[in-house]
């Protein structure tokens, strides 16, 4: 996972020479750029590095990575990422999804390869819609979006992603957003050094069918107040002043927010992020929206074995007292000799 | 040969060619088992052979009914075995569900023997008996040896203190005995199996020991009736060289193995999920994993092939494998394989469908969806294995196809085939090719697409290689650069020349050979898969026990054909096509070849009996001159 | 018919039969928009048509591009207009990449208007000109109307107060109000729309309509040359009656809910999933649920199926709908469907594949798909539309069937269907039958799986209703009493059941008539799908001006095929099929009938030329006799 | 959902006449033998009734019960019961389906049928092993399972259904033991109750492939020491004595047990269950086993608007602003007469 190129290489080194086919404006230009640059920062090789994706705008991905990549088709991309990562486990495998690619028809394949704790980056680019299908409601669309395939507006919950991820079993649950560029590079560095499955939400604008669905968060002016930038081992502070905070309700297992310095709150009352606690890590992924503020950054990290770790001890064990070749296995029961 | 002497048996005995024995019980009763052990012992003492594993869908059915009768068949001797054999010289019925299930297949005069134990009222109502058979006409037609075997069990295991549920449990090896010594074969590998088995239980290992004894014990002592005396049964006259018993899920793995060995790829990536009766080729290369196979188990079909795609594309040679149910949910990362044509195994085991169909039943029905079972034009090549041996002959020739020629290789077994267990003469596979696969190396105008100007073989970049960076999917691209290509001209191009690449398999593999009989004549039978035992035995009986004009060739590569197939096929004035289907083959040769090619179906989920073809034969060349 | 008055307009026209326009521009251009517009104004003047629009994979490709040029083409006049034209008449460019990508398409001394404003040095480099082609000799085959749209568009709409961005995006009414005046159509419906659409903005409302008006009146005022003088075109003779311009789409949504109704079916449950060029028929239908319709946009293919096939067995007609990748998600729960024998409708859209293939291009290379890509042996009916219109009918008629007979029926449809747009005669549905479906009531004997002696369709029971509880599933099932059976002759039964039961089909689907021509001569085409008009359109051209012994016959009915299909063949020396796949229906008719069929195969995603199969056409019948 | 024969129905009335084919002792008879009960008790009808499964030992189910049936195909069972409900919401309909069939092919399935809140009762018989084909291991299978898939062992840990069904959006979330009759029955009875989507977990031993893996807190004998009963306003205790209880830990959010009347501790500083707290619902889900009791009975209970609910309101509205016929939706736009 090293570079081998005798040059340290540029963000630009990491672009094809194909032409990008997004709509100008859309989200997924900012994180092609992050991405980009994170590898360029990262030091790694391009030859070593892997881009998989389903299908939708965001899957075109690999197409702009000057990597390895496999454009594949609709959901399967952690199966087929799981396939090239369990091969050649030297290789550094990303994994590009939507949120229809990766939560709708690839969700179960999302559920196990998070379960198995496959060494894999997961890039869930979450626009709230299909965006390559022009605009029909996706599982992450809020109740009641209006789109082609629901004119009258949507009838099903939203799925949140990050707590289906805990609920999968992930042991690395981040968040961030396509244009905050150093937020972003920053979530993805994390991820990258997580060895396991990595599952990164980014909300991603799609300005042609879902423009400014995530404004309620990302807009620049109002983003104190309504972001809440994780850091392991800080108290749970927003706002311009950083005086609001999230205080732990006992009673009833909640959070609150509580403006330090008023009501005799000192920031002691103050929850201090954890990222290896998955409850709190749930909490934070399911505060209710717009009353709390989005949770961003990395809500849970917390390592455990990998597939890949896992299988090579246990054929490094097998080997030991399984057949030394295929002579042997062959021959090993039910044989005779006819002279 | 001469018939083999029996270590120190007083008993005279009749010599015979072949002899067809099924063991038949209850799921819980260990036929399977039984009927393995003979196999072994049969094998070892010089036999040709063929079985017929047929069990109920059931993990355990309740016991004494007849959905619940769990049976095997095994046809051993000195002529080729290619069969497990239409009719029973022997039943070994276990209870009376048993019974009835089975003695239909009896020969008349042939020999069934009864566990009476189990003829209780209860019993015989669970198996739609109004009264005792024991103690009617019905098994007039037979030789009939009723034992208490669970008697004369118990008794024989008393010794070992087991409850009397356990001591029950050694009547199959009573039973197995008692054949062992009819049949004049050995019973050594089985006390051996058993000790090894039951390592942790020696009790358990001694009484079976001591039900085998009894039974074998109880053959030599008794006094059977004169006609119901013991046979030698001829040795068969088999090539010198070590053997084993193989089935076709073993001999799978083996093939696959080897086959990956043999173009030089170190790893082989088995993605799959469970489902009968697939099943058996993730348990056999689980088991072997540290010959360079990466087993995993998937969520799902998809997931399984996808991962094998996944595979392929890192390098490796990624295997899946199903069964129709499973196959169907697999084809469109089929087509995502052909498109960015990428070497893959697809291993399909037929089971009797449409849908669940009944999953425990072999049926060949599964031809069309490998040939066209896939959104667009998405041609991939076809193989079919004849016989459980056969499968890693087969397998080693898919994994070839697959590498040298970039492409997914459907290989088509079927559940009979996967359990049926054979005679196998280990091959010497230092003898086998030792290729070493080209990835691509970057080079002067280097696109993933590039073609074997012969072949029209894709080169193969790997991850992990510089200068080879690329990207591929399932968009079409352009045939000079290998960049997503919407462009008319160039789609048309590229369909053909992914259809022209499969079609020039057909240079790359032999020319078809005739089975049986000439290459010209009245009357061809095309067959393929694992009805190969049945018509080759059919084709032969009929030309040399009637003298007719028939023959017979097998098909193992069904797409692309072999090159003479045509010709082949011209030189006959009718065409006979058995399958397990209602018309797959034929209607692909008629298409093809524009030949009056008629099927021969059987959608019973029951292997062909030699006999039905035979007739066949003759009713179509008593038919008149083709139409 | 005379031609029609243009009122108020002083200019001579010449009169014209037919006439084909491309607007051609960027994605971002509205050219589909223009199009469709332009289209409903042909119509309401009497116009016979046929559109084809064409659109890029990408929602909004980088502008100026080639890959991002997006055109609308619509073939409208007086005669049986079938195709959207083989070449242009006139082509609209709106820039260099739209001029490079379909100037070819123009015939020698077509019309090319351009729109100069676009011709920048770096738009001519993204188009891929060295050049400015207005400056060389490119244009001299064609004649040319350069005019720069951009500049007297913002002229027009000066005075409404928009951005110099928002101004030119009424570039294209502009080119629509000069095309509409050149070839004497009305505006008015296009004010009236643009009313509507821009209701909350009534700037951009007006903007455009100064557009719309101003290019109009450029026509009529500008001093164009005498050669590029107004034209009026045909009223073509269409029978009297309301008539409407449908796509493929709304037809089929119309057609699901009469056939619903007709059949006396109170709910049509739509399960589907997005793809292109599907979702036309989801949106169409998620905006007609008052109607009875419940759209449900499943998590994926399969489960979109699925919740279809628990619809019917609930007893409300399912209905799902997809593409070829989609399609192959599908097949194993249409086995699902065949084995528990309920009523469902399944539309293809087909698209260019093998995998994802060209999703915005159309193909018809999922009938193998269609016919045989299940596992087992689980045939269904399979149906074909022809034209946009005839979609109404054909879906009718899958859901008359699929109740019926108790049967998955597939319909298969394409990307071109799905969006082109003909008039269409609106029938009257007071005329439809309304027949009213028969659902089980409990009787003496009832099973699930008991059949009318006839057709053999299975009945109908529904949750809900009283005594007629059961258990179905993928299992096989008794014949005599539908639970589970593994009776190997009851499989064989039961399989010959589900296969006669689709075969008498065609004792309930009208014979197969001759479209063009004779019932016997020297060739026969035979057609089904899409390529409906071209072939059409040849065959009726090589007949009335070439004097050809030729006729076609069109296919509605692809399984089983009209009882008097294998005459039809059997009455030509020779059968062409042209097929917009590598001869998959040529396949099906040669082993069915084992006629020396031939394909005509065409894959690069675009529709027959009418030149191209008369070239055809003419080749086969100088090619000699048929071998 | 009320039954209109004339009689109210016994258990036996919801047998049908087909043989049982489960191996002898199988867990499911006691489960099958509970839903007849229950579907008695409740006084429902058998036309009205539905069972949907999929494929496995306990998708069978369906041919037992003498109501209507729907034996489908691997992991479907969620989708194609989605289709009945959606077309007839008087129906009350059960699914049926196995960790394999239900977790591993049908995952998704789960997954959105949870998310939609389909007004379903769905019953997982977790055997933590893949029963009818012969004993592979499942998504449920615990690290380390040898199985004829896995002979050296599993190397992928375990899901926890029940916290999958929560990061899903259940709404519902209960576990029970397949012997455990009674408490299986209101387990159910609260199941049915519940409007929308109710997962129901059941661990049911399969004897042949996976004998005894629940025996750790189903023995008797133990019972009392392994098992904590969920009652909603009830503290959380177990014990022979009940005891035992959990308490948060404020700081950590996690839970402890402790001893009332030992170190101080009362009843009071004992958790109370609340079955509408998800949070608290997946710190119950999550417990460490072996060291924490398993939490049985309903983990989680908050209704939602169901499925069909929005879906005929909607059309409902959309009726007055809709076509009103077919006649007047084709004539609506685009049209012209030639006379
Ligand atoms: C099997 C299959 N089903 C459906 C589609 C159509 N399809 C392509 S992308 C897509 C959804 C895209 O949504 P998302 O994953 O959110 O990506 P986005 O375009 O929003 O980035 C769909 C439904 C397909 N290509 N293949
Ligand atoms: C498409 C498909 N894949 C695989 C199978 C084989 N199969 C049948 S049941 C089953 C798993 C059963 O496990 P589970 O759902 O846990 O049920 P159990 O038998 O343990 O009750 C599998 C893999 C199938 N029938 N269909
Ligand atoms: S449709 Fe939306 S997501 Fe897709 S490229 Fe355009 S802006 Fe981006
Ligand atoms: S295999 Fe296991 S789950 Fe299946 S019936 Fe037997 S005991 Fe029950
Ligand atoms: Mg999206
Ligand atoms: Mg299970």
């Amino acid at each position: 996972m090293t570079a081998t190129s005798p040059l340290p290489l540029k963000a630009k080194d990491f672009a094809t020479d194909q032409e990008v086919r997004w709509c100008p404006g859309c989200g997924d230009y900012a994180i092609l750029k992050a991405v980009q640059k994170v590898l360029a920062d990262l030091g790694v090789s391009r030859h070593n590095t892997v881009f998989v994706s389903g299908i939708g705008c965001s899957s075109r991905f690999p197409y702009y990575m000057e990597t390895f990549g496999f454009h594949s088709i609709h959901g399967r991309a952690p199966a087929i990422a799981s396939g090239v990562k369990l091969t050649n486990p030297e290789l550094d495998v990303w994994v590009v999804t939507g949120d229809g690619d990766g939560l709708s028809i690839g969700g179960n394949h999302m559920l196990h390869v998070l379960r198995r704790n496959v060494d894999l980056q997961i890039l869930l680019f979450n626009n709230e819609i299909y965006g390559l299908t022009k605009g029909q409601a996706s599982p992450t669309s809020r109740r009641g979006t209006r789109s082609p395939s629901t004119p009258f507006g949507s009838i099903d919950p939203a799925l949140v992603p990050a707590l289906f991820a805990l609920g999968a079993g992930a042991r690395f649950v981040a968040r961030s957003i396509d244009t905050a560029q150093a937020h972003l590079a920053e979530t993805l560095k994390r991820a990258h050094a997580h060895r396991g499955a990595s599952f990164v939400e980014i909300f991603q604008n799609c300005l042609v069918f879902n423009d400014a669905v995530f404004e309620g968060f990302t807009a620049r002016d109002t983003a104190a107040d309504t972001q809440l930038l994780l850091e392991h081992g800080q108290p749970l502070l927003f706002g311009a002043e950083r005086n609001r905070g999230l205080r732990l309700q006992h009673n009833s297992l909640t959070l609150e927010i509580v403006t330090v310095g008023e009501n005799g709150v000192t920031e002691a009352d103050v929850l201090v992020h954890d990222q290896t606690n998955r409850t709190l890590a749930a909490l934070l992924a399911g505060l209710p929206q717009p009353a709390f503020p989005m949770a961003l950054g990395v809500l849970y990290d917390h390592p455990a074995t990998t597939y890949h770790e896992e299988l090579q001890a246990q054929v490094a064990r097998e080997s030991e007292v399984g057949p030394p070749d295929l002579e042997s296995a062959i021959l090993k029961s039910n044989t005779w000799t006819v002279a | 040969m001469s018939p083999p002497a029996v270590a120190g048996s007083k008993v005279r005995r009749d010599a015979r060619d072949a002899i067809v024995i099924r063991f038949s019980g209850d799921s819980g009763d260990g036929m399977q088992l039984t009927g393995t052990q003979f196999t072994m012992e049969a094998a070892l003492s010089g036999s040709d052979l063929s079985t017929f594993p047929d069990y109920p869908a059931e993990i355990r059915a309740p016991a004494g009914t007849t959905f619940g009768v769990s049976s095997f068949q095994i046809h051993f001797g000195s002529t080729d075995i290619m069969t497990p054999g239409d009719e029973l010289d022997v039943l070994v019925a276990m209870n009376p569900a048993a019974l009835t299930v089975n003695l239909q297949d009896v020969r008349v005069g042939g020999l069934v023997v009864v566990d009476t134990s189990g003829f209780t009222p209860r019993n015989l109502a669970k198996a739609g008996f109004e009264s005792n058979p024991l103690e009617s006409d019905l098994l007039n037609p037979y030789q009939v040896m009723p034992l208490d075997i669970a008697t004369l069990t118990a008794a024989a295991v008393a010794d070992f203190g087991l409850s009397s549920k356990e001591a029950l449990r050694s009547r199959n090896m009573w039973a197995l005995g008692l054949m062992l010594w009819m049949y004049g074969r050995g019973k050594q590998a089985t006390v051996d199996w058993l000790q090894k088995k039951f390592a942790k239980a020696p009790a358990i290992a001694q009484a079976n020991i001591a039900a085998l004894n009894a039974g074998h014990a109880y053959g030599e002592t008794a006094e059977l009736p004169e006609h119901l005396s013991a046979y030698s049964v001829t040795r068969a006259d088999l090539p010198p060289g070590v053997y084993r018993t193989v089935n076709g899920a073993d001999a799978l793995a083996f093939g696959l193995i080897a086959g990956a060995r043999s173009v030089g790829i170190k790893q082989l990536f088995f993605g799959s999920y469970p489902i009968t009766p697939a099943s058996t080729l993730l348990h056999a290369l689980a088991n072997l994993r540290p010959l360079g196979v990466v087993t995993f188990q998937a969520e799902d079909e998809i997931a399984a092939i996808c991962s094998a795609i996944g595979a392929s594309f890192a390098g490796a040679l990624g295997v899946t494998s199903s069964s129709g149910p499973g196959l169907a949910l697999k084809t469109e990362a089929m087509g995502l394989a052909v498109s960015t044509e990428l070497p893959l195994v697809i291993v399909n085991s037929q089971r009797a469908g449409p849908s669940t169909g009944m999953p425990t039943k072999a049926e060949q029905s599964d031809l069309f969806q490998a040939m066209y079972g896939r959104n667009g034009e998405a041609p991939v090549i076809v193989l079919a294995a004849a016989t459980p041996a056969d499968c890693f002959e087969v397998a080693m020739e898919a994994v070839r196809l697959a590498v040298g020629h970039m492409t997914p290789v459907i290989l088509l077994s079927d559940g009979y085939l996967a359990s049926a267990a054979e005679p196998w003469l280990v091959p010497d596979l230092s003898g086998l090719p030792s290729g070493s696969v080209q990835y691509a190396q970057p080079t002067e105008g280097f696109h993933p697409f590039k073609r074997d100007p012969k072949s029209l073989a894709r080169v193969w970049p790997t991850p992990g290689t510089p200068g080879v960076e690329h990207r591929i999917g399932g968009l079409e691209k352009s045939y000079d650069t290998g960049n997503i290509s919407y462009d008319p001209d160039n789609h048309a191009k590229m369909t053909k020349a992914r259809a022209e690449k499969v079609a020039r398999v057909a240079d790359d593999i032999p020319l078809q050979e005739v089975d049986v009989g000439l290459d010209r004549g009245r009357l061809l039978l095309v067959g393929w898969g694992s009805t190969y035992g049945p018509i080759h035995r059919a084709v032969l009986q009929s030309r040399e026990d009637e003298g007719l004009d028939v023959s017979f060739i097998h098909l193992r590569y069904l797409n692309p054909f072999p090159k003479n197939l045509a010709d082949l096929l011209r030189g006959f004035d009718r065409i006979l096509v058995p399958e397990q289907n209602t018309g797959q083959l034929t209607a692909i040769l008629r298409s093809t070849y524009l030949v009056d090619a008629q099927v021969l179906a059987k959608v019973t989920g029951k292997p062909f009996m030699v006999s039905e073809i035979r007739s066949a034969i003759r009713a179509t060349l008593e038919g008149g001159q083709p139409s």
